[in-house]
């Protein structure tokens, strides 16, 4: 009988790990909160920086699994973990000879920082909102215009002590140039702003498609973190900053102002760890054994991670990590049950 | 309202037995303002509120513009906290946002640095020979005001609509500085969006505008308006407020610390008389209120006991907006009927002259 | 229009406007030369700068704020600049400072 | 005989109107020669100068020598259609005085004479001229054939791309290519009726009256001399217009420039001559690397010259140009190309502001003292390592040498002249001739060839001797104070532009580098040595296309298989580290290192 390991979420992360160790004869089970699979990713329009379409990525890692005919419960919550499985919220155990923790992260809550006025004012939105406009194909104001200014605010809950989020979100920064690019795609008279405290371009064509935005789109790159958005008379938004490369107080009005959200750890975190006894980082993500040879597992052996639930990363990383998790854990079974 | 950001920022205020501490600023500029709130609350409200002649000037304006030390500052709150205890008090009431923060930051101080602490305890017994004891509760007077709203609305007799349209009037609220954005959790709403004058106009039917530049100071900061050379920006402060409430036609300002309420008043008709830009309907400037005089409105107190004839941009508008009945000639009627004298008409307080002492003239 | 005298008038916001700068000088020097745009703001330029070696003159800095429609003072400013081209051999993005620094020269100077 | 017929109006208004203008034109250009070129005229003009100059027009507005050189068959042409019409007109002047003897004959007699005289050639026994006159016309003739070949397979002469013309150089070139097949059939017919001709119209009159009917010929003898005369006359109306004007502007550019008449930095009606003198032969197109390397072709200066004839250069084609020289090297006309570019660069606005520069006032970054001066320059900040192997190099000859630069100063104002701010340069010029006479030097050295440059051409030195490190470390070697280990290392030279063609200073750099090793040319090399492409003189081109122009060159210094690639210029040197597979060193560095221990 095949060994079977138990995968916590059901993301892009889970599903990866899933596949790589059924090709590896281990027999996958995944547990997903949500009601269905593909997790966050499924939200997204395009990927940086090809403007790969997510739906390209996402759905043949589901139909896969289907094919696979992996075995998934849907709808259920994990409230325990250990190495031998996981307990749902409804008390019932699903055994297993080593467990996945894939259970990504949480989009940072944008209300959290009400200065911005995120659910307060119309034309405030976030990058998720933004990514959902544009699946549907249609990015306007809330009165149905087009937008002709827009600016997009990095470093929303990310490297911010005051909403408790010390970590960089990584993904924010090329999330928001590619989403300018979108934008000026769509709307090639707008001015779009980016008001950014770093730009940090970390990966393979990154830099390239920043300097891209620069000089192909004449999008406007402002080195100072927004301190106030308000809404003036007309649903404009008038937001300040200090544009820290002239020193100066700058100030303007946008018809749009878009927040690039960042990633959280999940609140979960705390129960799980607590339950299989393994420690968080200092932001809240499962901690693993280290940086280069352990970078998957943990204290506690036979608990293995896949993706962002460790920290914040991108599909790429998160789809290469997977196979690395299946590969780790497959060598686990190997060693613990041929002795 | 679309905020509800508010209610995660809530403070323990006590229901009643209040020490209270003047201020200085509204002492001299809004005397009715500080009366009319010890009057609504022993007198409308019942409670025990004590105006104890003893305690002095925080020395808060001494210490922002570098004349007070920070130890001399230290020992004048200590003592004013051994005056409370010795009147058998607990929550201690501050009239004057300066004020407020001064007791936060000083108890906040103590508390991170107890060195401190233990340094004023030592000064103010060998200047004073009294004891501190820190207070239970620390509130500002509005927070009080917020805490009673709803007791007021039961009572009013005027609520803040406008009578001739039923319309809700458009109030201006307006926090000073150090209510909440030195300590955000001091304050009723935090920092960014403080509810505690929002919540006394909804409570009494009025609007809040919400304008872009409504979390901007109004420029008093004492050195920039002490010297002179700084004024400029203490101005241009008021000004950029102004420009940018005044599209959304306020019927009136309502604030919440002395200096907002004298400044964002005054340099109307500074900003008048400078640039020939005037606010408001008509351009008879906006009038700006305490909160106090709000709720003694509210409560039917007549508008000169209030001492609403201290404001520069006349009040009459509004007063007739609300269908406040009042006598319009003994406005600058002293006590006893004894004429006080009047300003010079300017742009934003020209009411007609149909007043009893000019026709003694 | 009145206006008395207080010893005082109210101060000019020290604030970048993006709504009320004009912003069309700004627009013409990035058609121009789009490459503009593509400063990452290292400051190789002023780094290595003969001019800023002696002087002040700040070029990243000047041509930020002309690209935020800030243009008041930077032709005299930019007169301070010998042209003697060490940025262009250092700016880490290839942007050509010379040929811009000439272009900016001939937008604010009307020439 | 009165030498006149109808068709002759076409070539008699021609010629007048023609004659007219380039007068007009010359006379006017001449006036307003500001007094100094004047000056210069009248004191030249009875001198051997002007020998020289009738030598030089012969040479080259007639034999096109320089254009041989280039290319002999180029050469052949342009010498077939210019010496071999010259020969036309002047045999055509002699035969008529032969046989009409002395006396006053209009314009139009002699050229259309087959026409007025078609028996003339019977009456002698020999048919000398005849034969002669077709003989020249065959010459001119294979010129034209050259020139329809040119236009259709430029490469085979030595030319990978031609000019692209404007509409009236289209309309005279098109006149001039038919002009002498015309005369061919009007000068065949004639014969082909009269029956006498040379060998070649007589030739091909004998077979016309061979295969076409008499009658017809005579209805087509009218009008083939209407259509020579009208494309003459075309031709000459088009040609003080168009790029022909070449063919007679050159002689007085050729009389001016031998009385030492020179563009300069401003610009004056002298310029108008080396204008007009251009032929547009596209000679310049083919070295600019700005078209070999990016396909730039807009800006080459026979287009540049075109545009600024006819006022619609644009700020942009004046800019984008790296003025390495290499068109003006083989520029057949011998135009001041690059000066020429530079002062209309000027026509920017360029006064000063009152207070620029105001701050060059009491700085002084200079140390050291001593009569030699060292000006590293700018660019030589960014490669630190010239200035110290300078220093060493200093050291090890014991000269006491005082930095005028060495935290930075003054820039020595070459990047703004060309920039075309030549006025606002004066300033950085009076500053720092204050500085080298300040502290008395009597040698300055520098190892910026930008600078050297500007030292030389603009700067008032007299009494301090300016000179490149490379000419300094040539004669410390020369005179035996600087010893070097020699080895077997092969070096490959790399000449800057400023320093080569710019002040011709190429034997020095090659001397030292021999001494140290052996040297191995790139294929161009010299006076025709590639361009690095950082030049400051050009504002247009962007940072990729600079990196472009410089790997072809690099290519060709790695293609030496060398083991260290040198330069003399930091710019240079900064473009070919950015793609040598080699190393690359500033000579400086190459002797700094060699120096003899025991020296």
């Amino acid at each position: 009988m095949a060994h079977r390991v138990v995968i916590v979420g059901g993301g892009a992360a889970g599903i990866q790990t899933a596949l790589e160790l059924k090709s590896r004869g281990i027999e996958p089970i995944i547990v997903e909160r949500d009601i269905e699979l593909g997790g966050k990713a499924r939200g997204w329009h395009k990927l940086f920086p090809l403007f790969t379409p997510a739906k390209d990525i996402i759905d043949p890692l589901i139909a896969r699994l289907r094919e696979e005919r992996i075995r998934c419960f849907y709808g259920q919550e994990v409230t325990e973990i250990a190495s031998d499985g996981v307990v749902l919220r409804s008390g019932e155990r699903i055994p297993g000879d080593a467990v996945v923790v894939a259970t990504g992260f949480t989009l940072f809550d944008a209300h959290r920082k009400q200065e911005y006025g995120y659910g307060l004012y119309d034309n405030v939105i976030t990058s998720v909102d933004l990514e959902r406009m544009m699946n549907s194909g249609r990015v306007v104001l809330t009165d149905g215009s087009e937008p002709r200014r827009i600016a997009f605010l990095h470093c929303v809950g990310s490297r911010d002590e005051k909403v408790d989020q010390k970590h960089c979100s990584k993904v924010c920064c090329i999330t928001g140039v590619k989403q300018a690019i979108e934008i000026k795609q769509m709307f090639p008279d707008a001015d779009v702003f980016n008001f950014y405290m770093d730009i940090r371009m970390y990966g393979p064509g990154y830099e390239e498609l920043y300097r891209s935005a620069q000089q192909d789109y004449n999008i406007h790159f402002i080195r100072g973190r927004i301190s106030e958005a308000a809404e003036t008379i007309n649903k404009r938004i008038q937001i300040k900053a200090e544009d820290t490369l002239t020193g100066r107080p700058l100030r303007m009005t946008v018809d749009m102002l878009v927040l690039l959200v960042g990633m959280s750890a999940n609140y979960e975190n705390k129960n799980l760890a607590q339950s299989a006894g393994i420690p968080l980082a200092p932001n809240g993500y499962f901690r693993t054994q280290d940086s280069f040879l352990g970078s998957v597992t943990c204290e506690r052996e036979g608990i293995f991670f896949a993706g962002a639930a460790t920290a914040p990363k991108s599909l790429a990383d998160t789809l290469a990590e997977a196979s690395l998790t299946a590969s780790a854990v497959c060598n686990y079974i190997k060693v613990k049950y041929t002795k | 309202m679309k905020r509800t950001s508010w209610q995660e920022y809530q403070k323990d205020i006590a229901a009643d037995k209040y020490y209270y501490a003047r201020s200085c600023i509204r002492q001299n500029f809004f005397p009715g303002s500080e009366k009319a709130f010890l009057d609504i609350l022993s007198k409308d409200l019942g409670v025990d509120i004590f105006d104890d002649p003893l305690h002095t000037s925080c020395t808060g304006i001494g210490y922002h513009s570098d004349v007070v030390p920070l130890e001399t500052i230290m020992t004048v709150v200590a003592r004013q906290f051994a005056l409370m205890a010795e009147a058998g008090y607990e929550n201690f009431v501050s009239s004057c946002i300066t004020s407020f923060g001064i007791y936060n930051e000083i108890l906040n101080t103590w508390e991170e640095f107890p060195e401190t602490e233990e340094r004023t305890r030592k000064y103010l017994k060998e200047a004073t020979g009294r004891e501190l004891v820190k207070p239970r509760t620390i509130a500002h007077t509005s927070d009080i005001m917020f805490y009673h709203r709803h007791e007021i609305a039961r009572r009013a007799k005027h609520r803040l609509i406008n009578a001739l349209t039923g319309e809700p009037l458009r109030v201006v609220e307006h926090i000073g500085c150090h209510y909440a954005k030195i300590f955000p959790k001091s304050g009723i709403g935090g920092s960014e969006f403080p509810y505690v004058l929002a919540g006394m106009i909804e409570s009494w039917g009025g609007n809040v505008v919400d304008y872009p530049e409504r979390r901007h100071c109004c420029g008093f900061g004492f050195r920039n308006y002490l010297v002179q050379a700084n004024r400029g920006s203490s101005i241009a402060n008021s000004h950029k407020k102004l420009e940018s409430m005044s599209p959304y036609k306020p019927d009136f300002i309502v604030a919440n610390c002395p200096g907002c309420t004298m400044f964002l008043d005054k340099w109307q008709y500074a900003i008048a008389e400078m640039d020939g830009t005037t606010y408001g309907a008509d351009g008879k400037g906006i009038p700006v209120l305490t909160y106090e005089e709000m709720a003694g409105l509210v409560l039917g107190y007549d508008p000169w006991e209030l001492g609403m004839q201290f404001h520069q941009v006349d009040v009459e508008p509004l007063l007739n907006k609300m269908g406040i009945e009042y006598e319009p000639e003994a406005k600058y009627l002293g006590k006893g009927g004894k004429y006080i004298g009047r300003p010079a008409p300017a742009a934003v307080n020209c009411e007609e002259a149909r007043h009893i002492y000019e026709i003694r003239r | 229009m009145r206006s008395l005298n207080f010893g005082y008038a109210i101060s000019h916001p020290r604030a970048i406007d993006m709504d009320n700068n004009d912003l069309r000088k700004s627009r013409a020097i990035i058609e121009e030369m789009p490459e503009l745009q593509a400063c990452i703001s290292c400051g190789s330029c002023t780094a290595s700068c003969t001019a800023g070696n002696i002087t002040n003159f700040n070029f990243r800095k000047l041509h930020t704020s002309v690209r935020r429609g800030e243009y008041k003072g930077a032709y005299e400013e930019l007169n301070k600049c010998m042209l003697c081209g060490k940025c262009r051999l250092v700016c880490p993005r290839g942007i050509n400072t010379r040929g811009l620094i000439m272009l900016i020269k001939r937008k604010l100077g009307d020439f | 005989m009165t030498f006149f017929a109808p068709f002759t109006i076409p070539f008699i208004v021609g010629s007048i109107v023609m004659f007219a203008i380039i007068a007009t034109k010359w006379i006017t250009w001449i006036i307003q020669l500001p007094k100094v070129d004047r000056r210069l005229m009248r004191h030249n003009l009875l001198t051997r100068k002007t020998l020289y100059a009738i030598w030089e027009v012969i040479r080259e507005s007639l034999l096109h020598v320089r254009i041989f050189r280039v290319n002999p068959l180029l050469g052949f042409m342009h010498m077939s259609l210019a010496f071999g019409w010259f020969l036309l007109i002047v045999v055509g002047w002699i035969e008529t005085t032969v046989y009409l003897g002395w006396q006053m004959i209009p314009l139009q007699g002699h050229v259309f004479f087959k026409y007025f005289a078609p028996l003339n050639g019977i009456d002698t026994h020999i048919h000398l001229f005849d034969h002669l006159m077709d003989a020249l016309l065959l010459f001119v003739l294979i010129g034209v054939a050259l020139a329809w070949f040119k236009r259709f397979r430029a490469r085979a002469m030595g030319m990978r791309r031609t000019t692209r013309h404007r509409l009236l150089d289209r309309v005279a070139l098109t006149a001039l290519w038919f002009i002498f097949p015309a005369r061919l059939i009007a000068e065949s017919i004639t014969s082909a009726i009269y029956g006498n001709g040379g060998f070649l119209t007589g030739g091909i009159g004998g077979w016309l009256n061979n295969i076409i009917h008499h009658d017809i010929l005579v209805a087509l003898y009218e009008p083939s001399w209407w259509i020579y005369s009208s494309l003459l006359g075309a031709f000459f109306i088009a040609l003080p217009f168009s790029r022909y004007m070449h063919i007679f502007t050159e002689i007085p550019l050729i009389f001016l420039r031998q009385w030492q008449l020179r563009p300069t930095s401003e610009r004056k009606s002298y310029d108008n001559f080396e204008i007009a003198a251009c032929s547009r032969c596209g000679i310049c197109i083919d070295p600019c690397q700005l078209q070999s390397d990016l396909g730039i072709n807009d800006t080459q200066s026979v287009y540049y010259l075109r545009d600024r004839r006819y006022n619609m250069l644009t700020l942009k084609v004046a800019n984008n140009c790296l003025m390495c020289g290499r068109c003006e090297a083989v520029c057949p006309v011998g135009i001041n190309l690059s000066t020429l570019r530079l002062n209309s660069r000027a026509k920017r606005r360029n006064i000063p502001h009152e207070g620029r520069y105001k701050y060059f006032a009491g700085i002084d970054r200079s140390n050291g003292s001593g009569k030699i001066g060292y000006f590293a320059g700018c660019m030589t900040t960014l490669t630190p390592s010239v200035q110290r192997s300078m220093e060493k190099i200093f050291e090890a000859v014991g000269d006491e040498v005082w930095y005028a630069d060495k935290d930075g100063g003054v820039c020595c104002g070459r990047p703004l002249m060309l920039s075309g701010e030549t006025d606002a340069a004066r300033k950085m010029v009076v500053y720092n001739t204050d500085l080298f006479r300040r502290y008395e030097i009597t040698t300055l050295i520098t190892s910026c060839p930008i600078c050297l440059r500007v030292f030389k051409e603009s700067y008032r030195l007299d009494g301090i001797e300016v000179l490149h490190h490379s000419q300094y470390i040539d004669r410390l070697i020369a005179d035996g104070r600087l010893m070097l280990d020699a080895s077997s290392e092969v070096f490959t030279y790399h000449d800057p532009c400023e320093l080569g063609r710019g002040l011709g200073i190429y034997d020095e750099p090659r001397n030292i580098l021999t001494t140290l090793g052996s040297l191995r040319e790139p294929w161009h090399n010299r006076d025709n040595a590639l361009c690095c492409g950082s030049s400051l003189a050009n504002t247009i081109i962007d940072d990729q296309q600079q990196r472009r122009i410089a790997e072809r060159m690099t290519t060709e210094l790695d293609a030496t298989k060398c083991h260290t690639i040198v330069t003399a210029c930091p710019l240079c040197n900064k473009a070919i580290s950015r793609t040598a597979h080699h190393p690359t060193q500033d000579i400086a560095e190459v002797v700094a290192r060699n120096i003899h221990q025991n020296c």
